[in-house]
């Protein structure tokens, strides 16, 4: 009995998990839907994204190493605090800026070129990300902290104590990054349903060469997306910087997020979300039940294991366009 | 080797020997989902001689190719090859019985070069064990220039001696549609299988692929069914005719014979489409 | 242009070496990668103490330290090509604070005649110095460690573990397994349960593990963490309330970067430390005349007195005490790699010269022979202040458990000895 | 008008089926062999050895066969760094179990594991196609770290779960161990580097090299003409895994000498072989070795040139190299999208036109 008792706040907590992942497989699914590039560097894009809100929010200095480095001066800090939401709009600014940049300086030479061209030039991309954040803020630890609650939920846990017998851990994060995801994919529907743009996203989704015969601009689009990724890098940037501090090993969680777009087929949002519930429960329970007779730290490659085992049976993933093959 | 009944031989006003029964269509039908493609077809083609399918757009003759090659399984009918029952095969088990094709939206081997391609045709020739490919000792080696040789007879033949190394992206469709040819060629397939090898090609170059399906028929002996919708060049070119309409079989028999059919000419004037 | 272009690529492929005369103490360093936050502030304390010995004293024994940096970014390659780039100008011992990386270079050093110093991390049964001829890792191994800490618990529960659970959280690598054997022993000596649960690298997600440890309320959690692993693993037992007195890290898990993203959940945490932390010892004063004013600090002296910058510099306190040894054993300023094992085998670092160094009491007694390279093992407990964003030292050093760890050290070293075909040298 | 190849008749289709059909082309690989075989052995020492040419020549064969899969028989793999550790494990059980048997034996035997365990894990391609297909390979990547790490078996209970390379020979040579000569461990790779390409060269122009592109161009038309794809497939998983095999073994005996699974064998080392094919060239011998002399020597390169000439800091050098290295790869893809096997085959051919261009 306990065993259940225990099992459901694991389904419960891997659904969380599964949320969060869900967070990153977003950026990806947005992009390869849009463009058709598996976009290595979402990862790193997330990891920039988050160094540079802690870096607007507490006012460093961007560049400040190689400055002191140069002309031998002190640069510290502006001096200021900004409120969360500020800093937020500014850094989506910046993500903005950004995808216009790499439209500009990459994509835009690129058009036309197969997908695997374009994937390596993301992973060109990862790296030149990776290296620019560390010049522009440093690589220390940074502490993240737009003011999302964290730790227990004690409410749940007196509730399920007194239902139980035992109360079951639910962390306040998590249930942020719940209803933020609900309302990040809420807000991706509405727009890419109701909006002008939102449809020749969708045009450009289902076939380029049309999409380009009514006049939808390429770049245009190209620049959207990439935006809409970097401001969803963000929001995971936000969550998992919120868990762990700001730091290099943020632009890994991408690793986790590749079973569950895997599991949940590359272009589809709805995919996205539930191959990461599945995921993330999957995982988790293999972990509890199976775990301790195996030695455990089983989770990262059951990951891949269960998304295996799925696609098995649905070669185009979960929620992917069906494959036909023909002569 | 038993060969199913109605044995019959004759010579083509050309004079080419027609022989027995190659391949016999026994009630086939075919269906996706709840659509049927092909309803209770029954036809046979003989060796040595050119058969076409034709029929409007939709009326089942590609489906009817992919059966023959082995790539559909009928849910009901039998095909019978050579005098024996085919069961459920892989394709590359229906190729490995002397069965080649081409296809309709060309597709050969982009990132190889023509030669390369030519050569995929040869593949299930070469019997060289793993080790000799390894170290290129041997089997190997003789066998790559023995079959090299042979592919370079089909190169003459349809003069594309030109083009040889270059990659087959880069050709246009007419060349691609000779490549493809000469791949299925170089199997020295015992039934030659066309899918609408004219498709998308203009006046002369339609005169060259008569030629070439001729000239084919002609040296090599090779037996040819090919699927068509422009009638009339499929009816200066082969032997026997089946003609297909919504999946049924409405005609069968020699060019003149179906031309003079009234239910093919309603199909093609349009009069069943209404 | 295509012999032009080779001759480029050759010349920069070679290593610009510093000039042969000095005394040279490479620093192979990590700044960027996934532990870079942490090998930052460690490469800065290193750097730092050879600047101040060079600055103030003109070097050691008259010569100037070189100090030349490579960088690894914790990778076994980089490592090797950073030894080997650095290997030719006249290297004196190797620090690479990687215990991968370490058990790469055990092989090369004893080839190539290098001492090897690894304080803290390394192979824990190079403390052997008959196997072990060129590594060194006092003043404690993870054995130590794994020791001290049940020690420390010993003496909260007056003595007696009998009947407690203690979990181990640890990072699922060479490194993180480490100290599981001596717990096994210890657990068995003093009656306690261990519960190992491993965490994959890099180890922000850890719901299941802290879950589990919610479930079966261990007494103790201890953690062998490296990385993102410790601020995720702080931050999951804060959020499940575990009481962070409880808590206690390896010396690898217990810095400022460690507990900082935490918050005020951190408060209270415990860890491991063989050195002092602060900058409360007369030698800042130097460090800042000398070193911070004058703007020659590593990265501008922005970690001075943190944990990591402290013990960087203890590394190269030891070093420099070691070079001071094998200079006045060999009767020359200008030692040789092979003099300095001999300074390293006969070095004692007593109290009174960490006070003459400005460090009063900032490590333990340090005594190494020619079979013991890893001196007392000896370690003392601190604990996180949050509200001041401070570590406090809470003990004295004490001893670890010598009859568990001993016989441990025989028995793997020997295994090594046997595999690698290595005589045990007489001591 | 040096190179050149009017004037340089083939008269037999063996004549025209060999590696290099331009004769220059064919001098300045017998040139290359002299210097390697003639002139480096005699001069390399520990820093050119471990540092540029042995990691070049290992990554080297993982990248011919990576390329094998990938880029002959496109089937995407990122269970490079999993095979690897294979072989690395198989050659230290191996060594340590019959220390009296030849190391290259059990470099081979090592392969041979290899090439059997990526069989195994090649069996989803069957069904799964693509990207997705990339599942299979990262969970083979992922299980299999998780394996070594996990079962004390396969690192004979040693107290860390590290493997350390005992020391053997090779006609009285050492070519493991720390006693291992840089000249020593250089030719080893060397020898393996250049059979294994030569072997991947011959089975890539033979049947079984055709019947890989064939499934990688266009998998159906391939079936219909008479590929079996289960052991077009299958073959392309083993011989791939059979070279990636080696490199592991190489990299573990030869190079490191001491190994720890996740650190030497972790995910990263999977994205680096994939990097490399695709910067040197999919389906291409000659891409392989390029694309691993870019991974390998361009970071050392850029280090040395910002450390050691600018005498910049290495955090900003490492920073630096990172961007540089990541901009280079844009700027190659913007110019020549196909890889450096590409360009350089787009220099050549201007090369044959020189210096009369028209």
């Amino acid at each position: 009995m306990d065993q259940l008792i225990y099992s459901a706040e694991i389904f419960l907590n891997g659904l969380m998990t599964g949320v969060m992942y869900a967070l990153v497989a977003l950026g990806f699914v947005l992009i390869y839907k849009a463009s058709g590039v598996f976009n290595y560097a979402q990862g790193v894009l997330a990891l920039f994204a988050a160094l540079t809100l802690v870096g607007i929010q507490q006012g460093q200095v961007p560049f400040r190493h190689l400055i002191n480095a140069i002309f031998g001066t002190h640069l510290e800090s502006f001096g200021w605090t900004l409120p969360s939401v500020l800093a937020i709009l500014l850094t989506a600014g910046v993500m903005v800026l950004l995808a216009v940049l790499i439209e500009k300086l990459v994509l835009q030479h690129l058009v036309g070129q197969e997908p695997i061209i374009l994937f390596m030039a993301t992973i060109g991309l990862a790296y030149f990300l990776e290296g620019l954040g560390d010049v522009m803020w440093g690589a220390d630890i940074k502490t993240l902290d737009v003011g999302l609650p964290q730790g227990i939920s004690e409410s749940i846990e007196s509730v399920t104590a007194a239902w139980f017998g035992y109360g079951f851990f639910i962390d306040r994060l998590d249930i942020w990054a719940t209803a933020i995801a609900a309302l990040l994919v809420a807000a991706l529907v509405a727009f890419s349903q109701y909006t002008k743009q939102g449809r020749a996203m969708r045009a450009v989704a289902d076939d380029h060469q049309a999409a380009l015969s009514v006049g939808i601009s390429l770049r245009f689009i190209w620049v959207m997306v990439w935006s809409i990724a970097g401001f969803v890098a963000l929001v995971a940037g936000i969550m998992w910087g919120t868990k762990s501090g700001v730091q290099f090993s943020l632009s890994l969680i991408a690793l986790k997020a590749l079973p569950v777009l895997m599991l949940g087929g590359f272009t589809s949002i709805p995919g996205a979300i539930v191959g990461g519930l599945i995921i993330g429960v999957g995982e988790k329970l293999f972990e509890f039940w199976i775990g301790p007779l195996i030695g455990g730290a089983t989770e990262n490659w059951f990951a891949y294991v269960l998304a295996l085992i799925f696609l098995v049976f649905r070669p185009q993933g979960l929620f992917g366009e069906r494959i036909i093959e023909r002569v | 080797m038993t060969h199913s009944p109605a044995v019959e031989t004759y010579t083509t006003a050309d004079g080419r020997q027609i022989g027995g029964v190659l391949m016999d269509m026994r009630n086939i039908t075919l269906r996706f989902g709840g659509v049927e493609a092909i309803k209770d077809i029954s036809f046979d083609i003989r060796e040595g001689e050119i058969r076409a399918i034709i029929g409007p757009n939709g009326a089942g003759k590609s489906s009817m190719l992919n059966v023959i090659s082995g790539f559909y399984v009928p849910q009901e009918g039998e095909v019978w090859f050579r005098g024996h029952r085919r069961g459920p095969m892989k394709p590359y088990e229906v190729a490995r019985l002397g069965i080649a094709r081409t296809f309709q939206n060309i597709a050969l081997f982009d990132g190889m070069s023509v030669l390369d391609n030519i050569m995929t045709g040869r593949l299930n020739k070469m019997k060289a064990g793993f080790l000799s490919q390894a170290l290129w000792w041997g089997a190997a080696e003789r066998e790559e220039i023995a079959n090299r040789e042979q592919v370079e007879k089909i190169i003459d033949f349809l003069e594309i001696q030109n083009i040889r190394k270059t990659p087959v992206g880069r050709l246009p469709y007419g060349l691609k549609k000779r490549v493809e040819l000469a791949r299925a060629l170089a199997a020295e397939p015992q039934l030659l299988l066309l899918d609408e090898p004219m498709a998308g090609m203009n006046v002369e170059e339609k005169e060259d692929m008569s030629r070439f399906i001729l000239d084919v028929n002609d040296e090599f002996g090779t037996t040819i069914a090919l699927i068509e919708h422009d009638m009339g060049v499929v009816m200066d070119l082969s032997d026997r005719v089946v003609v297909m309409d919504y999946g049924r079989k409405i005609g069968d028999g020699t060019p003149d014979e179906v031309r003079n059919n009234q239910e093919v000419i309603d199909a093609y004037l349009g009069v069943a489409h209404d | 242009m295509k012999t032009k272009l080779t001759a480029l690529v050759a010349a920069g492929m070679m290593a610009a070496a510093p000039a042969m005369a000095d005394l040279v103490v490479p620093n192979l360093s990590y700044r960027t990668g996934p532990y870079g936050a942490n090998g930052t502030q460690y490469a800065d304390g290193f750097n730092d103490y050879f600047t101040l010995l060079n600055e103030r004293d003109g070097g050691i024994g008259g010569e100037i330290v070189q100090v030349p940096e490579c960088e690894t970014a914790y990778n076994t390659e980089k490592g090797v090509e950073c030894y080997e780039s650095t290997k030719g100008s006249g290297a004196l011992v190797y620090n690479p604070l990687s215990t991968g990386i370490t058990y790469q270079l055990i092989p090369k050093v004893s080839v190539d005649k290098i001492p090897l110093y690894t304080p803290g991390y390394g192979r824990t049964s190079a403390k052997n110095g008959k196997v072990f001829e060129w590594v060194f890792n006092a003043p404690a191994n993870y054995w130590d460690g794994a020791s001290g800490a049940i020690n420390y618990l010993l003496a909260e529960n007056g003595g007696d573990l009998n009947g407690k659970k203690i979990a181990l959280v640890y990072h699922n690598s060479a490194y993180g397994k480490e100290p599981i054997r001596t717990l096994q022993d210890l657990a068995a000596k003093h009656g306690f349960s261990l519960t190992e649960i491993p965490v994959d690298a890099p180890g922000q997600e850890q719901k299941s593990q802290w879950l589990q440890i919610r479930r079966d309320k261990p007494d103790y959690v201890l953690i062998w963490g490296w990385g993102v692993m410790n601020q995720a693993a702080i931050q999951e037992a804060a959020n499940i309330r575990f009481p962070m007195e409880n808590f206690i890290g390896i010396w690898w898990s217990g810095s400022e970067v460690d507990v900082t993203p935490v918050g005020a959940g951190a408060n209270g945490y415990k860890a491991l430390t063989f050195h002092g932390v602060g900058t409360e010892y007369p030698i800042y004063g130097d460090l800042k005349q000398y070193v911070i004013d004058p703007g020659k600090a590593s990265q501008g002296g922005e970690h001075v007195g943190s944990v990591l910058y402290s013990r960087g510099m203890y590394a190269a306190l030891v070093i420099s005490e070691a070079i001071r040894k094998a200079q006045e054993l060999a009767g020359t300023s200008a030692i040789t790699a092979t003099q300095l094992r001999d300074g390293f085998e006969q070095l004692d670092i007593t109290p009174a010269r960490l006070e003459e160094l400005g460090l009063p009491d900032f490590g333990p007694e340090i005594k190494m022979t020619c079979d013991n390279h890893g001196g007392s093992g000896m370690s003392r407990m601190q604990q996180w202040d949050a509200a001041a964003g401070k570590w406090n030292l809470i003990t004295e050093f004490s001893e670890p458990d010598q009859e568990v760890l001993a016989p441990l050290i025989t028995e793997d070293s020997e295994a090594y000895a046997k595999e690698a075909g290595i005589t045990p040298r007489d001591c | 008008m040096i190179y050149r190849e009017a004037g340089d008749f083939k008269t037999g289709y063996r004549d025209d089926g060999q590696t290099f059909p331009i004769r220059l082309d064919r001098w300045g690989y017998y040139a290359a062999l002299a210097v390697a075989f003639g002139i480096i052995p005699f001069v390399i020492n520990d820093y050119w050895a471990n540092a540029v040419f042995v990691p070049f020549l290992i990554y080297a064969i993982a990248a011919l066969g990576l390329n094998i899969l990938t880029g002959y028989a496109g089937q995407v793999s990122l269970g490079t760094g999993g095979f690897m550790a294979v072989g690395a494990y198989a050659v230290y059980k191996l060594m340590t179990a019959f220390p009296e048997i030849s190391v290259v034996i059990h470099i081979l035997l090592a392969g041979g594991i290899t090439a059997v365990v990526g069989m195994l894990f090649g069996l989803p391609s069957l069904r799964i196609k693509g990207f997705y297909l990339a599942v299979a390979t990262l969970a083979a990547q992922f299980f299999l770290v998780w394996l070594f790490n996990k079962v004390p078996w396969f690192y004979n209970y040693s107290a860390s779960g590290q493997i350390n390379a005992p020391e053997r020979t090779v006609l009285g040579w050492a070519v493991t161990g720390p006693a291992t000569s840089a000249a020593g461990k250089y030719l080893v790779c060397l020898i393996f580097a250049l059979l294994l390409a030569w072997v991947a060269r011959n089975l890539t122009r033979g049947t079984l090299g055709r019947k890989w592109m064939a499934i990688r161009d266009m998998d159906i038309a391939a079936e219909i003409i008479g590929v079996n794809p289960l052991t077009a497939k299958l073959s392309a998983f083993a011989v791939s895994s059979f070279f990636i095999g080696v490199a592991g073994a190489l990299l573990f005996a030869v190079y490191l000498g001491a190994a720890e699974v996740g650190e030497a064998f972790g995910i990263n080392k999977s994205f680096l072989v994939l990097f490399m094919i695709i910067i040197g060239g999919l389906g291409s011998i000659f891409g392989s070795f390029a694309g691993a002399a870019f991974m390998v020597l361009l970071p050392v390169l850029l280090k040395n040139v910002l450390v050691g000439s600018f005498g910049w800091p290495t955090d900003l050098a490492a920073h630096f190299e990172l961007m540089i290295v990541g901009a280079l790869i844009v700027f190659f893809l913007i110019v020549e999208p196909h890889g450096l096997a590409r360009l350089w085959a787009l220099a050549k051919e201007k090369l044959r036109l020189w210096p009369f261009p028209h």
